[in-house]
């Protein structure tokens, strides 16, 4: 089959290992999270010697499709991307697969003919900010606000919240439906609000739930500017500390809140790592090298819990990371 | 005014249904709100209006926000400049983006909507690749400046403050009315829309009216894309103000704009913004699922203008029966 | 006498090339205030584009023009109207020369003096009309209103009366009249030679772009002006149809003189309006019938409904009432009536008639393409075959089907729009001004063509400002007023007197 | 034809400096893709081109992508019906769509930009809430239906073979030239857009031709949206088909036709729709960055009219002087 071929394929490159190798990073949107995931991958290709082209498909579905065929067409050598729809993208990560090497990051297709997988499970990363949440919140109304809910990783950070926050005993295929609200041991979260990535309508969501449900004892933000935006409102209406947030991802604003002490704290990935391995493990392929792939097939980077005893350290490690990523040449 | 009635009757039904079905739709913060979000759009609006008016389009209004809006935080936090240069250096590159539209259309006679769609693409590349798709914000600081967007006058009225965005939004609309109806080149203007060889067979400067238009709609634009900045606080570049030209288009035509140009009504365009904001905000306060906000808000529109366009006729119809013998 | 008075502008070989042909060449001018200068010849002889030139309009590609007097002002009235219908009449009339205080629009100063000069052209209408609703006429007065107001010292005018009637005629004349015994000098198109005639001071004839005579009053009379514009003796026909007025009924060469004969000789009705009540006339309804090889001419003042009625009854505007078709009530709708065998020609050609930027065989095969196909797919041999017929029926210059409308002269846009209708042998024929800026030569095959298409069983009615040619060409008269038919005189009760009796409100 | 000389001359440019400077443009493979893509933008370019024709606009053409393209996965595997059942159902869909639209338009003289802004909104708020913002996909079955896209014919050439969508667009391409060129109907069309009132004083059926434009427009839209997830697989509901109504209309105005109504040229349209296709692809191809890719669409395009346009008039002058003696 396809991985067995890549696998063959890497092998015969032992004995003839690609000077510069030249791999892609495709990110499943344009997002800050994928700035540093880029500077990650830049770094990775400068320390390595490799050439690294990143993309970011702004359009969805098709735009990837679109941008992965032209990388093969480009003849890269290897390509990691972050699929939007894993189940129903196996033709055209097939397509990688055949014309060149495959590896997923930030979310994972585990049917496709991938040869390794980078990064955590959302699933778990909700958890731990559903547990964060739990921790600052003994109970009432919980609001969750994201980006947009069909993609994967949303929905399984979205369930893993909900589970961590009620107590539940984490099981990743569970699923509650969006549009009801759910009552559970204490807590009654009343709704899921998506926005299709429009910040103004972001803001205008949280803005118009505070109005609904005056008595609204925490909020979570799950993606990025979610909880960026959350920080922004809560200023704005001086609510700061009266409705707790649960953050995700490092706003800057976020990382202020949590040590301003408003914030509970904020469940951090490493996109600068799944960048950074990606190019690295690619790279390792074109000179024949597979040994750093995990037997499991999943080189995991976990999330972390940024609290106020961490929250200033974090901020200047990342800092300096996305500016080395910025000072170093496009390619 | 009369043409007005129509959406004035949409808009007031909206109300009606939120504030009765949802929940605080009549509180003082949430009033407040709205008006903030209206006057943003209706800001963008009332550029699109004068567009609009020449029998023109500018697609470029929500890339033009994006650039706008991101390059404020961009100087003031990555390139540290003062305050005071980047409002007036904003507005300055907005309204060149404005000339150079209305030159293309003017001089080379290229179509408004291939010239304005061109910049829908360019300045929103241009906005990606001078931010390297990073978020801009104010990282918690310049709450002076953003007080342009931020601050809340207070009218004696408890839960309701008037939210600063009033003031440019008033004063723009009050502009617009009087240039409209009360002066030489408003009225040349919407001579030009209407019949543009009449207007230049009457001496009339008709490329520089255009020209003209399209600077006031890309300037507004740019003032609308700051307000926004301000009142978001930070903004990517790769989906800020996404659609907002045609939320911007559809508030004119709301309001009484023909896209065939000549016409166009300063408090209808203002209703138009208005309804659109306060049907999303509806739609959230009613508990309806957010999956249905497109589909409630076009098919919301879509009943109002034909009820409206229905009850015209009726009147039409009656008026005549009445006249017959 | 033409010494003394000065020359405001002057033209020195002046010509206009368009892609390559020339529309006016080497045209030398001089245009003296205090005198009205007429300017004839035949459609697309060059007429339009002189006035264009000396008004500065369009730039010219050769020869120069010499202005005596920078500050003197030119105003032109273009021979299509060109208002900004959004706008009041008030509105356009000061369009570009508004009056201000402080900065801001004077509207009350603005609306009394439109009112002013509205009343100097005869039109008392409110200001504050909107242009779009006005018929063509009353626009066409409006754009006279707004070159007089501009005072300017040269006012041009591109067939000024092509739409109005006799009475608004008049008072125009009247007022070129006044206007040159104050300095100023007045320039005019007119197919009318009777208008040149009676007022001008001299006469420039154009023929082909080119000069072909200069005649100060004195020195030309009709056959002469005839003469340089057609560059022959004009042919039999048109000779009738330019002297028509003296004697139209003898000089149609009609047998029949009583009213029964009439019906004896068309005996089927093709054409019934019952009670048909129309959108602005509501007061009244309107009855007639047109029998089959029967020409019925509407008569009757501006406003007074004619155009409303001939829409009416071609199904453009919803009415009430009947239109029957040879004994059978006729759906509405301007499709099934057109199906039917109904057809208009329009008054308002820019608006209702061209096809502006296609060329004339697509403007020519457009409402009967159809009736050229097989299962949809266009015959085009056929409809070149047809397309080429027409053009050489309605006399069009240049006689060339690929040529873009709207680079045709005036009349010959005209000419395009009636041989629409005249390639087909439609049951009922509605003209609306069907000779709206057609020369006297073109017109009088025009006459004839129509008179071909009734005996061969049509049923024509058809509306003319112009009592000469309702005079001319029609076997029975209609008189309308107000909406209503005030009466009906046959050929032989009709004179202009009898016309103009009853189209002022007189009783029958 | 002279008129496509122009958009030929741009995609000619951008081949040429892909072929140069890209990697690999020239290859099978590559062709092969764009062949794809372009079939597919330009059979929405098509639809959009026979509205643009009556002078009206269609901006749900995205919105019917995604509502009919998500309904057949949906259809397939939530609700198992037949592939029988599900293409005539979505194309059905579809036309009732524009069928929709055009009486709006026709029947109430409703603004096309308006009821069609509706639609945009309307449809995809219908997508969104019928699967829930669930993306919808085939889950790697029902291959033979996705052949309707995905099949390649071979043509003896070693690396290229002819997508299957070519079929349908060069079968509605080519139906939609004799339609516009050789009957009846596509000549009352045009006439329609030139001067819609001249028409209908002709007697000619112009509400019915209208309607007609609506139907095909949106019938070809939805065989898009069939014909792009067949070609993806899959599509999330919230953005599918984004913005495509613009690159539709983008692709028939570069193509020659003009939003003001009864002009249009089949292979123009073609022509402008590959265009966008290979502008996309060569600014991968040439290693230029993904942020950068709007800017230089906008950028060419905005150049290519422009210098198009000088070139006609340098022509049209000189040819004005060689005429002169
Ligand atoms: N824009 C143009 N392009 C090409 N030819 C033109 C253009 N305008 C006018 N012409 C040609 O110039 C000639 C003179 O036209 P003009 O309009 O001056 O005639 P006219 O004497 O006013 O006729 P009419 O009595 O019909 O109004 C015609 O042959 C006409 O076809
Ligand atoms: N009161 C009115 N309001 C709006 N439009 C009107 C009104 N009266 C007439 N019209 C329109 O003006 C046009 C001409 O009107 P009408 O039929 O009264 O004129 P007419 O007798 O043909 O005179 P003319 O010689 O000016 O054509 C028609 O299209 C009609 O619909
Ligand atoms: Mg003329
Ligand atoms: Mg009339």
């Amino acid at each position: 089959d396809l991985v067995e071929a890549q696998k063959a394929r890497i092998a015969a490159m032992k004995s003839a290992p690609k000077a510069k190798p030249h791999v892609a990073f495709v990110s499943n949107g344009v997002a800050d999270f994928w700035t540093i995931a880029k500077a990650g991958a830049i770094a990775a290709g400068r320390e390595l010697g490799c050439q690294v082209t990143v993309e970011f498909p702004g359009g969805g579905l098709g735009d990837q499709k679109r941008m992965l065929e032209d990388l093969v067409a480009r003849g890269i050598d290897g390509i990691s991307v972050s699929p939007i729809d894993p189940v129903n993208q196996s033709d055209v990560l097939s397509l990688v697969a055949e014309k060149s090497l495959l590896i997923t990051n930030d979310s994972d297709a585990p049917k496709a003919p991938r040869l390794c997988y980078i990064g955590m499970d959302n699933y778990e990363a909700g958890l731990m900010c559903g547990k964060l949440a739990r921790e600052g919140c003994a109970g009432g109304e919980v609001a969750i606000f994201i980006g947009r809910l069909e993609q994967d990783n949303a929905k399984r950070r979205r369930q893993g919240f909900i589970d961590g926050l009620l107590g539940r005993t984490p099981d990743a295929a569970r699923y509650d439906e969006p549009g009801k609200p759910i009552t559970e041991a204490g807590y009654t979260i009343v709704g899921t609000w998506t926005d299709s990535f429009d910040r103004a309508k972001a803001k205008a969501n949280i803005e118009d739930v505070l109005i609904k449900h005056p008595k609204l004892a925490l909020m979570t933000g799950l993606f990025e500017y979610n909880s960026s935006l959350a920080v922004e409102v809560l200023k704005q209406t001086g609510m700061q500390g009266k409705v707790m947030l649960a953050g995700f991802d490092e706003g800057a604003d976020v990382i202020q809140g949590i040590k301003d002490g408003f914030v509970l704290g904020t469940v951090v990935q490493d996109p600068y790592g799944y960048g950074f391995e990606s190019v690295r493990l690619l790279n390792a392929f074109c000179k024949g090298d597979m040994s750093m792939v995990p037997a499991s097939g999943i080189l995991s980077i976990p999330a972390r819990v940024i609290r106020k005893d961490n929250a200033e350290g974090f901020w200047k490690e990342l800092k300096a990371r996305i500016k080395a990523g910025k000072e170093a040449p496009a390619k | 005014m009369k043409k007005n009635l129509g959406i004035l009757g949409i808009l007031l039904a909206v109300c009606v249904v939120a504030s009765i079905f949802g929940d605080n739709f009549l509180t003082g913060y949430n009033l407040q709100n709205l008006t903030q979000r209206s006057a943003l759009f209706g800001i963008l609006a009332l550029g699109a209006s004068v567009v609009i008016v020449t029998g023109g389009i500018d697609l470029s209004i929500g890339s033009v926000v994006c650039l706008a809006g991101i390059s404020v935080p961009w100087l003031l936090v990555e390139h540290e400049w003062s305050p005071w240069a980047v409002v007036p250096a904003v507005l300055a590159g907005s309204a060149l983006i404005g000339l150079f539209h209305g030159l293309l259309i003017t001089r080379l006679r290229l179509q408004p909507f291939l010239v304005t769609l061109c910049g829908l693409l360019l300045y929103r590349g241009i906005a990606r690749w001078m931010t390297g798709d990073q978020s801009q914000g104010f990282q918690g600081e310049f709450d002076s400046v953003r007080a342009l967007a931020l601050a809340r006058f207070p009218v004696g009225l408890e839960a309701y403050s008037v939210p600063a965005t009033v003031i440019p939004l008033v004063l723009l609309a009050a502009a617009l009315a009087v240039f409209l109806r009360r002066t030489v080149w408003g009225r040349w203007l919407l001579a030009t829309g209407r019949n543009e060889s009449a207007a230049r067979y009457s001496g009339i400067p008709t490329d520089r009216l255009v020209t003209g238009a399209y600077v006031a709609c890309s300037l507004f634009a740019g003032l609308g894309g700051m307000l926004f900045i301000f009142d978001i606080g930070s903004a990517q570049p790769s989906d800020f103000g996404n659609f907002y030209e045609l939320y911007a288009i559809a508030a004119a035509v709301l309001g009484g704009c023909s896209l065939r140009g000549g016409e166009a009504s300063v408090v209808g365009v203002l209703l138009g913004a208005a309804t659109l904001q306060v049907l999303r905000t509806a739609i959230i306060l009613l508990g309806l699922s957010s999956q249905l906000e497109f589909a409630v808000i076009g098919a919301v529109l879509l009943v109002g203008v034909s009820a409206d366009e229905l009850v015209r006729r009726l009147r039409e119809r009656r008026a005549e029966r009445a006249a017959a013998p | 006498m033409s010494v003394d008075r000065p020359v405001l502008l002057s033209a020195r070989g002046l010509g206009r090339r368009y892609a390559g042909v020339s529309a006016l060449r080497g045209v030398d001018l001089d245009i003296r205030g205090g005198e009205v200068l007429a300017i004839v010849g035949e459609n697309g002889a060059g007429k339009s584009t002189l006035l264009r030139l000396l008004s500065g309009v369009v730039a010219p590609s050769e020869g120069s023009l010499q202005v005596a007097d920078a500050s003197a002002g030119i105003a032109l009235v273009h021979q299509e109207l060109n208002l900004a219908e959004n706008l009041d009449v008030a509105g356009n009339i000061f369009l570009g020369r508004e009056p201000r205080t402080a900065g801001f629009l004077n509207l009350r100063a603005m609306h009394g003096d439109a009112r002013r000069w509205l009343a100097t052209v005869g039109l008392y209408i409110d200001p504050a009309t909107p242009c779009g609703a006005l018929p063509i006429a009353h626009r066409q007065l409006v754009e006279i209103a707004k070159a007089l107001s501009a005072n300017a010292r040269i006012l041009i005018l591109d067939e000024p009366t092509s739409s109005l009637t006799a009475p608004e005629v008049e008072r125009l004349l009247a007022i070129m009249a006044d206007l040159r015994a104050r300095g100023t000098a007045v320039v005019f198109v007119s197919h009318h030679l009777d208008e040149v005639l009676r007022i001008a001071d001299r006469v420039v004839v154009l023929r082909d772009g080119a000069v072909t005579g200069t005649l100060a009053r004195g020195d030309f009379d009709r056959s002469t002006l005839e003469r340089l514009m057609v560059g022959r003796d004009l042919a039999p026909a048109a000779r009738r149809a330019a002297s028509a007025s003296a004697d139209p009924a003898r000089a149609r060469n009609s047998t029949a003189d009583a009213p029964a004969a009439d019906s004896a000789r068309h005996p089927t009705i093709r054409l019934r309006a019952d009670a048909v009540v129309t959108r602005h006339h509501r007061r009244r309804a309107v009855s007639l019938q047109v029998r089959a090889g029967e020409v019925v001419g509407l008569a009757g003042l501006v406003g007074s409904g004619r155009t409303e009625l001939l829409e009416s009854i071609a199904g453009i505007v919803p009415h009430g009432g009947r239109v029957c078709l040879d004994g059978g009530a006729v759906a509405a709708g301007a499709v099934a009536r057109t199906r039917a065998g109904i057809a208009l020609v329009p008054e308002d050609r820019a608006r209702n008639g061209i096809l502006a930027d296609e060329p004339v065989s697509t403007n020519v095969s457009l409402a009967w393409i159809d009736r050229h196909s097989h299962r949809g797919r266009i015959d085009a041999p056929g409809e070149r075959t047809l397309v080429r017929s027409v053009v050489d029926r309605v006399l069009l210059r240049p006689a060339d089907p690929a040529r873009t409308v709207r680079t045709l002269s005036g009349g010959n846009q005209q000419k395009t729009v009636l041989g629409r209708w005249i390639a087909v042998q439609p049951a009922v024929l509605l003209l609306d001004e069907p000779t709206r800026g057609v020369d006297v030569g073109a017109r009088a095959e025009i006459h004839a063509e129509v008179r071909r298409l009734a005996d061969a069983g049509a049923a024509v009615l058809f509306a003319s400002s112009e009592l000469e040619e309702v005079l001319m060409l029609a076997d029975r008269v209609l008189v309308m007023h107000d909406g209503g038919i005030a009466g009906e005189l046959a050929l032989h009760e009709a004179t202009e007197e009898a016309i103009m009796h009853l189209a002022t409100g007189g009783a029958a």
